[in-house]
């Protein structure tokens, strides 16, 4: 039992479950999952298909934090492989065609690794600090995207583009597959390879990690490139799940919630260790709470607050200090005074 | 009186227009609409673009003044917060003129005139609409709304004008009121979510055209029929909007004119020659059925 | 082999002379860099643009960005302990809501009005750093959390923009200090205290050095016995502290309290403090750098209406590039140099 | 000495890290004006015991007494502010920080509140003049090398005017003139009755300056001893609970002559290899089975020698010749790649990674050479660090712990390990013995000595003289950055000899 309460994931886990539990008393439908149309369909898919462009993202993100970084330039680039995707498409007299689409994916994936390799440049070749490197693209790209749309709408009406977001495989929404097939090789990339032991030593402590000889330029020039093609295939997801390309709109202010989901997710913004699992949850826990809010009708002026407090509530509850100082008060009548010159700071030996 | 114009004041008109920044394909065409007009009318334009910051306009403006434009033209972010810029413009001798959105400064003497729509009729439009398609049917309506950003100026009197209407009849039921941020990412979204919290939904109020579009969506991946299983009623007519519209996915769209570039020019050449202007132009706008929606579509621009 | 022995420890003093002189150097560097680089933007910009050179459009930049500093000099203290404050942005728009709302709607006199929302901006960071310190949560989600809070806060009073009409507000917006020919708001005389004040504390008080220890080494800092609870708490404290007092110059600015005010500050804050040379992993950095920070961005958008014919997307393509440009020449700058 | 009342107690002191049990009942005392030496084995809960008395950590179960009156401290700063100053194991300075304001910050001379910068400067020379060291005192602490902000901390220790002074392996890496400094004012803090905790694995030294002696083993209390009445031997028995021959073994062993050795080209040369402003250039080569030990004086040069060896840094003169071929060091990762190996002097800030295990840690090195697409098998992984844990007995023999968790000992047997494990053709090891117990020591120099007869080359450096002399076949002497001259270690070469040329003597 301490073992579990003990578990990264514990807590985490625990409030996904608070959420949807408390959904189901407003909602008495929301376990419920239909074949509707040869598809699952349901609140707890729809959870899913949503959180699918987060994790995508967040994924990217958690490789770019776990080596000390931060990529700000995520929501941009996320415009950008739409507008590059939907324009190429609109481009085309035969929208449905899948060579079409096969390659208007490929150009606008191949934009997205341009811009990570950019960001990657920046901070790594150039030694611009992370976030102000990617401030740069957060907001010049932006402004490439709406350039790329005419700051209009793109629409498509193209079947094999609207499988990527909004289609569905073998009764299971394709963007779901297509975030599971990413977070499998981003598992199989870090964790059976030795990807992951480089990356966490290069964040956990840069100058050791160059001294043992581990190139650390490249791993972090690779990461902001794996970055940047998870946030392009996010941006088609987004695209392809509205049949069209938002140059302003699509991706704004994901990079906030990708961050929020990496955290919750357990890995430290400085840099170091990492948890995907923890990722991929703190993502569809992020998601869950919109679902949340809208389900159980939060009007739009309180919105904000209620996601404070629950990622307070989160925060909180993972906190070990938090539970050190709320269980010990209960444990011993007489603590060794914590006062404000004690924290529980982590001192090497 | 406006004696200083300075700068190059021979002979072409300058102005200096702040606009609120590109968050969506209407204020892409408002822009573009302006532009072109500037250029037709032989009006020199400064243009700068805010990024939706307040702040930014503000600064915009206020280089327009050091800049000692001919006339100075913006559409508010948001009604409160112009009186000291504007004062400085009017102590420089420079004529502004509001577009799109009003201030709510009360002293009117700050700006020569203000052309654009009003939000809160469009709202009523759109309650008026549906007061007449539910007339005689006594039944409870379940109205669900997909508002505009939160906080922001059409939102805030986009639901306030309907609300007025539709609240004359208490069948008319808003049962579910969320922010789609004017996106239809974010209005299939919160539809997606609405559709399964409500058993029955009849109408859908949506605050602009994409998050219409965006339901619509959801509403056929539900499995069922937009425009005719749930009503629909927008704001904006967009061009996408008017297909929507004219295909029979959308029942009704308040229109929102973004073309008022021409009508801008003819008033600031005349409020720099000094002749006198209505203190409130409104903009030219209608409202659009499935039938005027196809007839009107072919020479839509926007 | 020739034999000088007359050193113990194996250095010189006459040797020690240069270093530190290099030294000293070395360490202002980054600032001197992008102080020149600033005159360099400022000459391009006034060759380029008629009107340009005017001292008021120098003025101009003050005036209109008096806020910012404010906030960005609470963030400096933030960024220097090692941590970010992301609610900076939503406490300036809490601050201009509530005293909005308490003036115009309750009608307090603002002699009340403008301590109290100081108060409550610093006791917003308080309750931040107290989270932060002794939860230990991450200070991003922790601000987070905050920001999702003040900005809740504010349309929780009103989801509308609230005009400020009171007579002393709209003095304080109104009133400008001439000299020659040229004004500046009393808001920028304002910020100008903040930042020496701001300046001085980091320079010459026990708070100001502890804030750098803590931001070098916060175990260090521990086990020197230097007050790293205390020290923590206090950043967020100053840092909401001034968002609260760039909130009330946002609304002598302004004169209205909006939900939506301030959205990106934290941002645009966090984006000066760091173009001025201080590090984001903390305990290295200066006041005076944030200050160029701060006018680096201002006048880039100065440079942005000058130049008065970029559509909307070429105007973010044109900061990203110009902001580009700026980091990657002040790099060069301090990487040749050293 | 040690008479009438103790100054501090501590009884049945208990304290448990997740899976540890670090101290185990155990009792201390401190007496006004004596040095009391405190011992053990890498791991046996000297430094746990030193911070759960000033309160970094709570312990467990226990008292605490102080001048008579108890007292439990919430933090370093409240045990500071009750008389005990500290110099902890791992140096806890801010590098970022002016080496004055380390000496003085928490307690900056102020003038209502204004800190009085060009006093504080004044003081801070002054201070460091007494322990012998001449450096710019606004230069940045993080310029200096360690051994220079060990003595900065010590300096910040004494200059507080405590009751008990607390120096956890103060002299780890700290050469014989500076300890001399030391001791000479630790003699004088005595005299005007401070107390003194000293932890060191010099035996020596503890012989020189200590009244009494605790010794601790395995987080248990063995006992506490005068120190006149304890014999060497006796010490070493008690804290390794057993007898150790290894040490006198090594001496014996005859060393081949240099003339030996070096045939055929070396592995790696180093020709007029410089860099400006850190070290002059310098001729040096080293043999396949060569150990060549670098010696000189705090801060002559050595470790930026070794560096510009290994890439670390970028020679901006000369070349590198390896096999007697030139080769272009573009970082570290070139210089794993030619098989060189480089274990930095300052393992917590160049060394480990404190968030990954004392497995990963191992490892790293080794997998960064072979890329990250060829990873370790795990089962090979566990071979190879087993082995060395077993070999450099690193405790707890855990190696799935966090490697922050370890003693300060047992980490660098880590940071020994990953290099060992890469079997380079040269190592260069930078105060590889810094805070290791007499018996690991001993172990590593047999390592060292195994590892160069099969063949490996290994560059040596160490504050500890006889150490260099002791396995090395040839010294080079480093002074004011630059290698003055070169020693073949036949037979006479005795200390005495090496610190004549260090000090700048007739060359021999
Ligand atoms: N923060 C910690 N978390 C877990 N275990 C710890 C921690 N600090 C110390 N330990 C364990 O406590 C034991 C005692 O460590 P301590 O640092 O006191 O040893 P030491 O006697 O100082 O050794 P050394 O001579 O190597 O410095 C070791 O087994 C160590 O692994
Ligand atoms: N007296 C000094 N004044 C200023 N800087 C010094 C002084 N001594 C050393 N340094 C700096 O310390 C750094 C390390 O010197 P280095 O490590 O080469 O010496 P070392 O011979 O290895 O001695 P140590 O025993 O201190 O490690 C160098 O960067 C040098 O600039
Ligand atoms: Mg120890
Ligand atoms: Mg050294």
């Amino acid at each position: 039992m301490t073992n579990l309460l003990r578990h990264r994931l514990f807590w985490p886990l625990a409030i996904l479950a608070l959420l949807l539990l408390g959904n189901l008393a407003f909602t008495p439908g929301f376990f419920s999952i239909q074949l509707r149309d040869g598809h699952l369909y349901g609140s707890l898919i729809d959870i899913l298909r949503l959180s699918a462009p987060l994790v995508l993202v967040a994924l990217g993100m958690t490789v770019v934090i776990a080596t000390g970084g931060i990529d700000l330039s995520v929501g941009a680039v996320v415009a950008i492989a739409g507008a590059l995707a939907c324009l190429r498409i609109s481009e085309q007299d035969n929208q449905q065609s899948v060579s079409v689409v096969l390659l208007a994916v490929g150009l606008a994936l191949l934009g997205s690794l341009l811009l990570g390799l950019w960001n990657g440049f920046l901070v790594a070749a150039v030694g611009i600090q992370p976030i102000i490197a990617t401030l740069i693209l957060m907001v010049a790209g932006r402004g490439i995207a709406q350039l790329i749309t005419g700051g209009q709408i793109i629409t498509i009406t193209s079947d094999p583009y609207r499988l990527i977001g909004a289609g569905y495989w073998l009764t299971l929404p394709f963007s779901v597959l297509i975030a599971v097939v990413v977070t499998a090789i981003a598992v199989t990339l870090t964790r059976r390879t030795a990807l992951g032991l480089l990356i966490e030593a290069v964040g956990g402590n840069p100058r050791a990690s160059r001294l043992a000889g581990i190139r650390s330029r490249r791993l972090i020039v690779s990461a902001y490139v794996f970055c940047g093609l998870c946030a392009g295939v996010a941006g088609l997801m987004i695209s392809s799940n509205v049949s069209s390309a938002d140059g302003n709109n699509a991706g704004l202010l994901i990079e906030l919630d990708a961050i929020l989901a990496v955290v919750i997710g357990g890995t430290a913004l400085a840099g170091g260790r990492f948890s995907i699992a923890g990722t991929v949850l703190g993502a569809v826990i992020i998601k869950t709470l919109d679902t949340t809010i809208y389900t159980i009708g939060i009007t739009p002026e309180t919105t904000l607050l209620f996601k404070a407090v629950v990622v307070i509530v989160l925060c909180l509850a993972q906190s070990p200090a938090f539970r050190n100082r709320v269980f010990a008060r209960r444990r011993h009548p007489d603590p060794p005074a914590p006062t404000a010159s004690a924290p529980k700071l982590e001192v090497p030996a | 009186g406006d004696s200083g114009a300075g700068g190059g004041s021979d002979d072409k008109i300058v102005m200096g227009f702040a606009q609120v920044g590109a968050e969506s394909g209407w204020r892409t065409a408002n822009t573009k609409s302006i532009q072109e007009a500037a250029k037709a009318a032989g009006i020199e334009l400064k243009f700068s673009d805010a990024q939706q910051k307040q702040e930014n306009q503000i600064k915009a403006i206020r280089s327009y003044i050091t800049q000692r434009v001919d006339v100075i033209a913006f559409s508010p972010v948001v009604e409160s917060g112009w009186d000291t810029v504007l004062k400085e413009a009017k102590d420089a001798g420079i004529p502004v003129i509001l577009t799109d959105r009003a201030v709510d400064s009360p002293d009117t003497s700050l700006y020569k005139t203000f052309i654009g729509s009003d939000f809160i009729i469009e709202g009523e439009r759109a309650g008026e609409w549906l007061k007449k398609e539910y007339e005689g049917k006594p039944e409870t309506v379940n109205i669900v709304e997909l508002q505009g950003t939160t906080g922001a100026a059409p939102a805030n009197d986009r639901k306030e004008g309907f609300a007025k209407v539709i609240g004359t009849e208490p069948k008319f039921k808003v049962i579910a009121s969320q922010t789609g941020d004017f996106t239809r990412a974010k209005g299939k979204e919160v539809m997606d979510a609405f559709l399964k919290a409500q058993p029955k939904i009849d109408v859908l109020y949506a605050h602009n055209d994409d998050m219409g579009l965006g339901a619509i969506e959801a509403i056929e991946a539900a499995g069922k029929k937009p425009g005719v299983d749930i009503k629909i009623v927008t704001v904006d007519a967009v061009k996408d909007g008017m297909q929507a519209l004219a295909d029979g996915k959308i029942n009704y769209i308040v229109e929102c004119s973004p073309l008022l570039g021409p009508q801008l020019m003819d008033l600031a050449k005349k409020v720099v020659a000094g002749e006198t202007v209505e203190q409130r132009v409104l903009t030219e706008e209608t409202t659009f059925t499935q039938e005027q929606a196809k007839a009107a579509l072919p020479n839509r621009q926007y | 082999m020739i034999d000088l022995g007359e050193t113990k420890t194996g250095t010189s003093t006459a040797g020690a002379a240069l270093p530190r002189l290099l030294d000293a150097r070395r360490r202002y560097l980054p600032v001197l860099a992008t102080l020149a680089l600033l005159a360099l933007m400022y000459g391009l910009g006034a060759v380029n643009y008629e009107g340009f050179s005017d001292t008021q459009v120098l003025l101009n930049v003050l005036i209109d960005n008096a806020f910012l500093l404010v906030v960005a000099v609470g963030m400096t203290f933030v960024i220097l302990t090692g941590g970010i404050d992301l609610s900076v942005g939503a406490v300036v728009a809490l601050t201009t809501m509530i005293s909005a709302s308490l003036l115009e709607q309750r009608g307090w006199p603002p002699g009340v009005v403008l301590p109290l929302v100081l108060l409550i901006g610093a006791a917003f960071g308080f309750a931040m750093g107290c989270v932060i310190h002794f939860f230990e949560i991450q200070p991003f989600i922790a601000t987070l959390a905050g920001m999702f809070l003040a900005r809740g806060l504010c349309y929780v009073i009103s989801t509308d923009s609230i005009p400020i009409t009171d007579g002393f507000w709209t003095t304080m917006a109104q009133s400008k200090l001439r000299a020659g020919g040229f004004f500046v708001s009393t808001s920028v005389l304002i910020a100008l205290v903040v930042v020496l004040g701001a300046a001085y504390v980091l320079a010459y008080t026990r708070l100001g050095r502890d804030v750098y220890a803590v931001g070098g080494s916060p175990q260090s800092a521990l086990l020197m016995g230097l007050p790293v609870g205390r020290t923590r708490i206090a950043v967020y404290t100053i840092s909401g502290f001034c968002s609260a007092l760039g909130g009330v110059l946002l609304s002598f600015y302004m004169l209205s309290g909006y939900g939506l005010h301030a959205t990106g500050l934290e941002l645009d804050a966090i984006a000066a403090v760091v173009i001025g040379g201080t590090l984001l992993t903390g305990g290295s950095g200066y006041l005076f750098g944030t200050v160029l920070g701060v006018l680096v961005l201002g006048l880039i958008q100065t440079i942005i209406t000058f130049q008065g014919n970029l559509s909307s997307w070429w105007t973010k393509i044109v900061i990203g590039v110009l902001l580009a440009a700026f980091i990657l020449l002040q790099r060069a700058v301090s990487r040749r140099a050293s | 000495m040690a008479t009438g009342r103790a100054i501090l107690t501590m009884t049945d002191i208990g304290k448990h890290f997740p899976g540890v049990v670090a101290l185990d009942h155990v009792d201390f005392r401190l007496f006004p004006g004596e040095v009391h030496a405190l011992m053990g084995e890498n791991g046996a809960g000297k430094s746990t015991l030193i911070k759960v008395l000033t309160g970094v950590y709570q312990h467990d179960h226990g008292h605490m007494e102080l001048d008579g009156g108890p007292v439990a401290f919430a933090g370093p700063l409240a045990a500071q502010q009750a008389g005990i100053s500290t110099v902890y194991q791992e140096i806890n300075l801010c590098t970022n920080l002016s080496v004055a304001e380390n000496m003085f910050i928490g307690r900056e001379p102020r003038r209502f509140g204004h800190i009085r910068w060009s006093e504080l400067r004044r003081r801070a020379a002054d201070r460091l003049r007494r322990l012998d060291l001449d450096i710019d005192v606004s230069s940045p602490l993080g310029a200096h090398s360690l051994a220079i902000q060990q003595m900065v901390a010590i300096a910040r220790a004494i200059d507080i005017s405590a009751k008990v002074l607390i120096l956890d392996e103060p002299t780890s890496s700290l050469d014989a003139a500076e300890v001399a400094q030391l001791f000479r004012v630790m003699r004088q803090l005595k005299e005007e009755g401070m107390a003194i905790i000293f932890v060191t694995h010099f035996l020596d030294q503890v012989y020189e300056i200590s009244d009494r002696i605790t010794v601790l083993r395995n987080g248990r209390l063995i006992g506490e001893y005068r120190t006149t009445e304890l014999s060497q031997l006796d010490l070493v028995g008690k804290m390794i609970g057993g007898e150790l021959a290894v040490l006198e073994q090594l001496d014996e062993q005859p060393k081949p002559p240099v003339a030996a050795i070096e045939q055929g080209a070396p592995v790696v040369q180093a020709r007029e290899l410089g860099r400006n402003g850190s070290i002059e250039p310098y001729h040096l080569a080293i043999h396949q089975g060569e150990v060549v030990g670098l010696a000189g004086l705090l801060g002559s040069g050595r470790t930026e020698a070794a560096r510009l060896l290994f890439g670390a840094d970028r020679a901006d003169h000369g070349e590198l010749l390896v096999d007697g071929k030139p080769v272009v060091l573009r970082g570290p990762h070139t210089a794993t790649a030619h098989h060189i190996g480089f274990c930095s002097e300052n393992r917590r800030t160049e060394g480990l990674v404190e968030e990954l295990t004392v497995r990963e840690n191992i490892v790293l090195a080794l997998q960064a050479s072979r890329g990250w697409s060829r990873p370790i098998p795990r089962r090979r992984q566990d071979e190879l660090v087993d082995r060395y844990v077993q070999a450099l007995r690193i405790r707890p023999a855990d190696p799935e712990l966090p490697v922050r968790t370890l003693s300060g000992g047992n980490q660098q047997k880590v940071l020994l390990a990953r290099w060992l494990i890469t079997e380079p053709r040269l190592l260069i090891l930078d105060e590889p013995t810094r805070g290791i117990d007499v018996g690991a020591k001993a172990e590593i120099q047999r390592l060292v000595v195994e590892l160069a007869d099969g063949g490996m080359a290994v560059l040596f450096i160490s504050a500890e003289l006889e150490e260099v002399l002791r396995l090395s076949h040839k010294v080079a002497v480093f002074r004011d950055r630059r290698l003055v001259t070169e020693l073949e270690n036949t037979g006479d070469l005795d200390a005495d000899r090496v610190m004549a040329v260090i000090a700048g003597g007739a060359p021999a």
